[in-house]
């Protein structure tokens, strides 16, 4: 059997169970469990694509190529430390009263559902699937941020189901296209939507049904990323949903949604063979780094600062491969895998934080590091990771990132110092006295989740130091397809 | 393999890997021992003091040596951390062990139980900081170096906040570190032109390449904007005297009187090293800002009350005639006048060092006061020469040399910056001609106000009556701080004595970055300073102490011999006014008061005077910086206002949302159709 | 180190010591003669130093030892001065240990530590006048360097034995810029050494003194050197400008004949320098202390401009 | 059998012209039949295309549309009107002469779009596509101008039918399975906004989505 059947597999048997299973006390136990199948599915699967390359499954349904292999194993190892994280958050805010045994249901098995819909989509090697699986993970998270049920809550969610229903439709819209232009080349019955199939032919697809394809791929697959002006969706629903499906959201599916969007910019690329893919990722990459720093400045709300913040990172990101060429495609990838273990770290850190002072209001947290010495330096190293202070990983893209603008798009690099001087004096000056200073905090009965924080602050900040071979390999071979 | 396992065959490079290794070695162990003051202090500051000389020994053999590289396996895939030692290098980090390993005996004896940050974390966050300095000056590719320069930040930023209880010193630390970190980006983007696009980062790699004036001068500014934002460069100033008085004071020693020197490590590999050229307005650039950094700091620091920042100041001071020096060196060389560039460039590698010792050393002082008297306003010292002689006699030389008299160290390296300015006639400028004459009068002038500045921190801070009672219980240092604060005394009156020596070994580095040096001509004169030719210019300070030295003794003699030597002790006579208390000496404010006058346009004061009928006059002075009004509060609220504008993009209303969204796409779509 | 070399040396030294009371008696008595006073006798300085050093030295209670120390480290700075400072001869072995910048930093060591023992006791007097002689120094002091910079542009040279005799040989030329520079140094001098307009050597009133709050607290034997002192530094503030503006007569390396002869020059000259000071002080009033600044500052002005001068003409 | 290429054409107009019509609609009950109208269109316009390219796929993409779009759908929502009793008339927040007047630009718009790729096309549906980006905008600017959740919501569908009508017509459908995934993810979206509004009902009293604008940047 196929590991990747297991990981694909184990979320939705995990979903089903939990459907069933997940009011009671075990639950959260169990959805550690599921995860952590699906974690070493996933890393048995990374095993055979080191032994054995690239690889194809159920009729090249499924591949596993250099650019998403390491997305599976990123997604399913956040997938877990978040359920590890989730167990004592959720103990909590069960006894605060904020989850009942029907939420607490919903939760666990949208949870897995959610990582299914994930795995799937960066998985499949169908650009319709790769659709229906964001869809799918866009109801799934619908449910997850909903889940409090509070008028912000609801509100979070209508906004994120309206904004992110109509940008997929757009993405549909592109898909379509994009089957159109296959069909001219393959006849009705040819390969499809394979996007292996559609690579290699990429230079006989009709570039004008492309050019409006990507327009509309770019469009909706951007709405969930989160790029400026197409974000208003992102900071609500990371602010009012639970900490760990804020967690998720931002470490995973917006690397999910921008996966998609590199999937599309390849064959845009090798059917135009003009630089209009990157000039739009570039412009929105850079719009967003800068507007989303603006906004950083004005947040009261912890968790709303960081969905900005990650707005920004993912605008660093597109302007990176936007700029194309191996460094800044490597830059761009070693971005997503740090942004997203850092910031799964950051939101984990800030969930017991809020826990503690009992408000997601930063000015009421203060001096955490009286109380809780290992979340406060979980939260202060995670910021300047996330600020891009090596030797953390972040600074290793940003390196790459910026010294490459630097004689690549040299008139952007004032957008770049900009955005990132205001997004650092931002949420410097608002992590500063939450974690140092008196306190105002008060300590909690459950002792914290700090496995997962530090494991991936760990692993933030072996990036920076060393990257190992294997990744390495990927990163390139990903660079060397995404071209530029 | 064998070479690295005996370290009889280690090359210096490998004997500063290992100690830098230990130095972290030493830092952990403080993680394991958090609040265990009593290791930490006997134990752990000491054993780092020690690694400090061994760095300092290897580091001055190794400026002789000939270049030596390394690689880590750290880094980038394909970029390692590259590191590299020559001469440059081995200066820098024999300067930066030298001063440190005296602070950090120091340090030994200074810190205390009930600061805010355990014991061992700041012994672990000052053992990475020498760290990451030592490997900052050791880096040779733009990875290790941003990474090292970052981690010293960081590191640093911590220690500053040691305390971080009270609000105003995590102020400091936030503007510190934000400075730090977008000068940071600008360092970095210098080194994004350097690489030329070759996505090979090596430094190697950058001196390979051949840039057009246009790009290499891209290089230079963005370099100087980086490299001068962690110097103190005016107007990127302002963090400094927050942060280096914030910090516990062995910190701020090394803040001030190290790390500031990293930055010049950085102007001098970039400007020297890395570029081929130099263009010759660089040096007009450097000499400037240069020059009103000096005057900026040391008019500032006169009008100061905060002993601390009093230092800080003169630190700024100091930073400014080092860039002076480094402009003139750019000038001579983009001009192709070797001899006079290695001049200039030797007066300001000669500061560097001089300025760590003496800096360190009065950081030490205002240490060991503060921690006596818990005081670090100077309106509530004085006197203490009374209750701690030793550290007041050691903080003395610090000031004379920090106020640039013969016979210490400060004074040669500005001997040798004027020195190097009366050879600026050969310049083929008519233009740079004229402007010279006014810069040295400039560094003239400032060089005698940081002389007011030292009568003025420490007359009042050690001489006079106590201005508080409880001054009168203030204890002298202890062994370990008395230790630390001579080894810095060594260094200052050594650094004044022993010029040609010292010369000797700057004289590698200037051949190494403007291919001439003075050591040869120094080295014929023997004893005395000489830089160029005895009929020029001589200075033997040798000899210059042993005459005001014999003219002391045998005045003292001749006057014992001669006469009597009774005396007798008395109320002071002031006059024969009756009423003495200690409030009718000059205050702080009082002794910086003509500067004030004289340099009002640099000041943005406010003042509150008494008014003749109040029965309780209170005069009151607060001195602002006119740069924080002009440059950043107008940028602070240019982004709270540009920020308010965007946040008007984000009403709440979905129709809208959705309307940017249909906009977008209507957009894209026209843009993509055209 | 020549015999000549070394005669000349101690006879430079020797020649200060006791020639700078007779000329702080000289200045003295001059300007009793142009106030229409009784002059005191040449020698009065010598009968008050003899006096002094007789007497008991009253400490104040809380002097510390570096209160002690000062008159002894300003007096040894002073003699090194005029040690260096080519009187009668340039063939002086001392001289390549300090050059004109070494000088001034020589001055400001003096200066400074004048001022902290003033400090020291801490009275109010005693750190007004740290404060005023710190500040005239600040403005006097890069003032001289920069005098001293536009000799060093026309001889090339920092090392005062090197100007004074390339000066002294040189055409009879003259040079603008020595001009300004000569100007400025009459005015670094009168407020150097506390005489009117900047300072008033006579005076008691407290307000107004700077030399004399500085001393305030001294007595005895230290008060005694101090004034030794002072009339040194006179002595060679007078002899630096007459050896940067009036050289001859000063002797070159390996000539006796000339040394002998330099001896009277020396002493004519600075009677005729001493009569013109006492003349500038009897036709000048006393400045208000704000006012300093105005008048060091203008004197730096001119010695920059001598600069500038002597760059843009070349002379 | 000629007649079957016009007859598509015309249904295609007709689709178009179910969008004008939704946009000027006032009542929300209407609003349900235009899209359940609208949705019959579809089916019979891909059961005719599936009839001419004897593509068996496009039935079972009909049968499909025919379930969900004009069955299910159209009743779901009915359930919920009369549920939440809300069944009044909603003004658009622009007024309808002007919202018709952008709706033309935005098909002019859309067939300039689509025209340098219909005349390419040979298939019988290159004209349609132009057609089908014409109604996504329209029913994007529907949902931009409505501020009640229910018209939002048959907004969006319509959208939906938009792109199914483009898969259909321009491609000669989807692959099946993708049509599947398609299909179930709309059928789970409109339960989950169902739900929603029942919520959001509980909590505002209203389905003025007016109320949903607490979340903002102030």
């Amino acid at each position: 059997m196929h590991a990747l059947y297991f990981v694909l597999g184990i979320p939705i048997v995990g979903g089903v169970v939990l459907a069933l299973t997940g009011h009671r006390d075990a639950a959260r136990d169990i959805n550690v469990g599921f995860s952590l199948g699906t974690f070493l599915a996933a890393c048995v699967l990374t095993a055979q694509v080191i032994a054995g390359g690239p690889l194809f499954a159920w009729d090249r349904q499924f591949f596993i190529d250099p650019l998403n292999v390491f997305l599976v194993t990123l997604t399913a190892f956040v997938g877990l430390t978040t359920a590890i994280f989730s167990r004592p958050y959720m103990r909590v805010e069960r006894d605060h009263g904020k989850m009942t045994p029907p939420r607490l249901r919903l939760y666990h098995s949208m949870y897995q559902l959610f990582s299914f819909t994930m795995l799937l989509a960066l998985t499949t090697n169908n650009m319709g699937i790769l659709w229906v699986a964001m869809e799918a993970a866009t109801l799934t998270t619908v449910l997850l941020v909903s889940v409090y049920r509070t008028a912000a809550s609801l509100e979070a969610a209508w906004k994120y189901f309206i904004l992110c229903g109509v940008g997929i439709a757009l993405a549909l819209l592109g898909t379509v296209l994009l089957h159109m232009a296959s069909e001219r080349v393959f006849g009705p019955e040819g390969g499809g939507l394979l996007w292996t199939n559609l690579a290699e032919v990429k230079k006989q697809l009709d570039p004008n049904i492309i050019t409006l394809a990507f327009a509309f791929l770019f469009i909706g697959y951007g709405t969930k990323v989160g790029l400026v002006p197409l974000h208003n969706w992102l900071p609500d629903a990371h602010a009012e949903g639970p900490t760990p499906v804020s967690a998720v959201l931002s470490g995973l599916l917006l690397n999910v949604a921008l996966y998609a969007v590199l999937r599309c910019k390849v064959l845009t690329d090798g059917a135009l063979q003009t630089a209009l893919a990157s000039q739009l990722m570039i412009a929105f990459g850079l719009l967003s780094v800068v507007v989303a720093a603006f906004f950083l400045s004005r947040q009261k709300d912890v968790k709303r600062m960081f969905a900005y913040s990650s707005i920004e990172h993912m605008g660093l990101i597109t302007f990176a491969f936007g700029m194309g060429g191996p460094i800044a495609n490597y830059a761009g990838l070693l971005h997503m895998t740090v942004h997203s273990l850092i910031k799964s770290a950051i939101f984990f850190a800030v969930g017991h934080a809020c826990q503690k002072a009992g408000t997601q209001v930063m000015e009421d947290i203060r001096g955490l590091i009286k109380v809780s010495p290992t979340v406060a330096w979980g939260l202060m190293l995670g910021s300047l990771a996330i600020l891009g202070m090596p030797p953390f990983g972040v600074f290793a893209s940003e390196f790459l990132i910026l010294t490459t603008a630097m004689r690549e798009q040299p008139w952007a690099t004032p957008f770049l110092l900009l955005g990132l001087g205001v997004a650092f004096a931002a949420v410097f000056s608002k992590v500063l006295p939450m974690v140092f200073g008196e306190t105002t905090v008060k300590p909690l009965a459950h002792s914290p989740a700090l496995l997962p924080v530090f494991v991936h602050l760990g692993l933030g900040l072996m990036l920076g130091l060393y990257i190992p071979p294997y990744l390495d390999l990927w990163y390139r071979q990903a660079a060397r397809m995404l071209g530029g | 393999m064998s070479a690295l396992t005996n370290p009889s065959q280690w090359a210096h490079l490998d004997w500063l890997l290992a100690a830098v290794a230990a130095w972290l070695l030493v830092g952990t162990s403080g993680l394991f021992a958090l609040r265990r003051l009593a290791f930490v202090a006997r134990v752990l500051f000491p054993a780092g003091g020690a690694i400090a000389l061994v760095v300092f020994g290897v580091a001055l053999s190794a400026v002789f040596a000939p270049p030596e590289v390394a690689t880590l396996p750290l880094g980038l895939p394909g970029l390692p951390f590259h590191l590299r030692l020559d001469g440059l290098s081995a200066f820098f980090l024999m300067v930066i062990a030298g001063a440190s390993a005296g602070v950090s005996a120091f340090a030994a004896g200074y810190f205390r139980k009930g600061e805010g940050t355990p014991p061992g974390l700041l012994c672990m966050e000052y053992h990475v900081f020498l760290a990451s300095m030592a490997l900052v000056v050791l880096a040779d590719d733009a990875y290790a170096f941003m990474v090292m320069w970052e981690t010293m930040a960081l590191s640093s930023f911590f220690l500053v906040i040691a305390n971080h209880r009270i609000p105003e010193i995590r102020r400091a630390g936030y503007l510190y570190l934000l400075i730090a970190h977008i000068g940071a980006i600008g360092i970095l983007l210098a080194f994004g032109v350097l690489q030329a696009n070759t996505g090979d980062y090596t430094f190697a790699n950058m001196r390979a390449q051949a840039h057009t004036p246009f790009w290499a001068s891209v290089a230079f500014l963005l370099a100087l904007f980086g490299f001068g934002a962690k110097a103190g460069l005016v107007p990127l100033h302002v963090w400094l005297p927050e942060a280096h008085p914030a910090a516990p004071s062995p910190v701020s020693a090394l803040m001030s009187g190290v790390m500031l020197k990293t930055a010049v490590y950085g102007v001098l590999r970039v400007s020297f090293d890395l570029l081929h050229f130099q263009v010759w307005w660089w040096g007009v650039v450097l000499l400037a800002l240069g020059l009103v950094t000096a005057l900026f700091g040391v008019v500032f620091s006169a009008a100061q009350v905060d002993m601390k920042r009093l230092l800080a100041y003169s630190s700024i001071e100091n930073i400014g005639l080092l860039f002076a020096g480094i402009g003139l060196a750019v000038l001579f060389s983009a001009y192709g006048m070797k001899p006079m560039a290695a001049l200039a460039l030797t007066a300001a590698l000669y500061h560097v060092a001089s300025h760590a010792f003496f800096k360190s050393l009065l950081f030490l002082g205002t240490g060991a006061v503060l921690h006596a008297t818990g005081e670090r306003s100077l309106g509530k010292l004085g006197g203490l020469i009374r209750y701690m002689p030793w550290v007041t006699w050691l903080t003395l030389f610090g000031a004379l040399a920090c106020a640039g008299l013969p016979p210490l160290g400060g004074f040669v390296s500005e001997w040798l910056l004027l020195q190097s300015f009366l050879f600026t006639p050969g310049l083929p400028s008519s233009f740079l001609n004229m402007l010279i004459p006014v810069v040295a009068a400039l560094i003239a002038l400032v060089a005698a106000l940081s002389g007011y500045v030292m009568v003025k921190f420490f007359g009042v801070v050690f001489l006079g009556q106590p201005r508080e009672e409880a001054l009168a219980h203030a204890h002298d240092a202890g062994a370990w701080e008395r230790l630390g604060m001579l080894w810095l005394v060594a260094g200052c009156v050594l650094l004044g004595l022993l010029p040609t020596q010292f010369i000797a070994v700057i004289d590698p580095v200037t051949r190494h970055l403007v291919g001439a040096g003075l050591g040869d001509t120094v080295a014929a004169a023997g004893w005395l300073l000489v830089p160029v030719a005895i009929e020029r210019a001589s200075y033997g300070p040798v000899i210059f102490l042993l005459g005001v030295a014999a003219g002391s003794a045998i005045a003292y003699l001749l006057v014992r011999a001669l006469y009597h030597g009774r005396s007798r002790r008395s109320p002071a006579w002031d006059c024969g006014f009756p009423w003495q208390t200690a409030r009718m000496q000059d205050t702080a404010e009082g002794f910086g008061q003509p500067i004030r006058q004289i340099f009002e346009p640099f000041f943005r004061m406010e003042r509150e005077l008494p008014l003749p009928s109040d029965s309780h006059p209170r005069y009151r002075v607060t001195i602002g910086d006119h740069f924080w009004h002009w440059i950043y509060l107008p940028i602070a609220a240019g982004v709270e206002r540009l920020s308010k504008w965007i946040g008007l993009l984000q009403q709440g209303r979905i129709a809208v949302y959705l309307l940017y969204s249909f906009l977008t796409l209507v957009a894209v779509l026209l843009v993509v159709m055209r | 180190m020549s015999w000549l070399g070394f005669l000349s040396q101690l006879l430079a030294i020797v020649a200060a010591l006791l020639l700078a009371p007779l000329m702080t008696g000289w200045v003295n008595q001059c300007r009793a003669w142009l106030q229409n006073k009784s002059a005191p006798p040449l020698l009065q300085p010598y009968r008050v130093l003899h006096k002094l050093f007789h007497k008991d030295s009253v400490l104040a209670d809380n002097a510390s030892q570096l209160f002690r120390a000062a008159p002894y480290i300003v007096f040894g700075c002073m003699v090194l001065a005029s040690a260096i400072v080519p009187t009668l001869s340039t063939d002086l072995p001392l001289s390549p240990a300090a050059d004109a910048i070494a000088l001034v930093g020589l001055f400001a060591l003096a200066r400074v530590f004048i001022s902290l023992a003033a400090m020291d006791v801490g009275t109010a007097f005693g750190s007004l006048g740290a404060r005023r002689e710190m500040f005239v120094g600040f403005l006097a002091e890069p003032a001289l360097l920069m005098v001293f910079f536009c000799a060093s542009l026309i001889s090339k040279s920092t090392s005062l034995t090197t100007i004074v005799g390339t000066l002294a040989h040189r055409e009879l030329a003259i040079y603008p810029s020595l001009a300004f520079a000569g100007v400025a140094f009459t005015m670094i001098s009168l407020a150097e050494n506390a005489r009117i307009p900047v300072d008033n050597p006579a005076t008691h009133l407290e307000l107004t003194m700077i030399h004399e709050a500085l001393i305030l607290e001294y007595s005895g034997r230290h008060l005694a050197l101090l004034e030794w002192a002072a009339s040194l530094k006179l002595f060679a503030y007078s002899c630096i400008g007459l050896a940067l503006f009036f050289p001859w007569g000063i002797a070159e390396a390996g000539a006796p004949i000339a040394l002998l002869l330099a001896m009277p020059a020396l002493v004519f000259k600075l009677a005729v320098g001493g009569a013109a000071l006492a003349f500038l002080e009897t036709i000048s009033a006393k400045m208000r202390i704000f006012r300093v600044p105005e008048f060091l500052a203008t004197a730096f002005m001119l010695a920059v401009i001598g600069l500038l001068v002597s760059i843009l003409l070349g002379a | 059998m000629k007649y079957i290429p016009q007859l598509i054409n015309l249904l295609a107009a007709g689709i178009l012209l179910l969008s004008f019509a939704m946009i000027s609609q006032r009542r929300i009950a209407s609003l349900i039949n235009i899209f359940a109208l609208q949705g019959a269109a579809l089916v019979a316009a891909s059961v005719l295309l599936g009839y001419t390219s004897s593509n068996a796929d496009l039935y079972v993409s009909a049968g499909l549309t025919l379930v969900l779009k004009v069955l299910l759908i159209p009743w779901l929502l009915y359930r919920v009107i009369h549920r939440l009793n809300v069944r009044w008339d909603v003004e658009p927040l622009i007024n309808v002469p002007t919202l018709m007047i952008v709706g033309i630009g935005l098909v002019i718009f859309s067939f300039s779009l689509a025209l340098p790729i219909s005349r390419l096309s040979a298939s019988i549906a290159g004209g349609s596509l132009g057609i089908a980006l014409a109604c996504v905008l329209l029913s994007f600017m529907m949902m931009i101008t409505r501020s009640r959740a229910v018209p939002q919501v048959i907004g969006f569908l319509s959208m939906e039918n938009g792109l199914i009508f483009a898969a259909t017509a321009a491609t000669g459908g989807m692959p099946m399975i993708v049509e599947f995934g398609i299909a179930l993810d709309v059928l789970v979206g409109i339960l989950i906004l169902g739900v929603f509004m029942f919520q959001i009902r509980e909590q505002f009293d209203s389905l003025d989505i007016h109320h949903l604008e607490k979340l903002k940047e102030d």
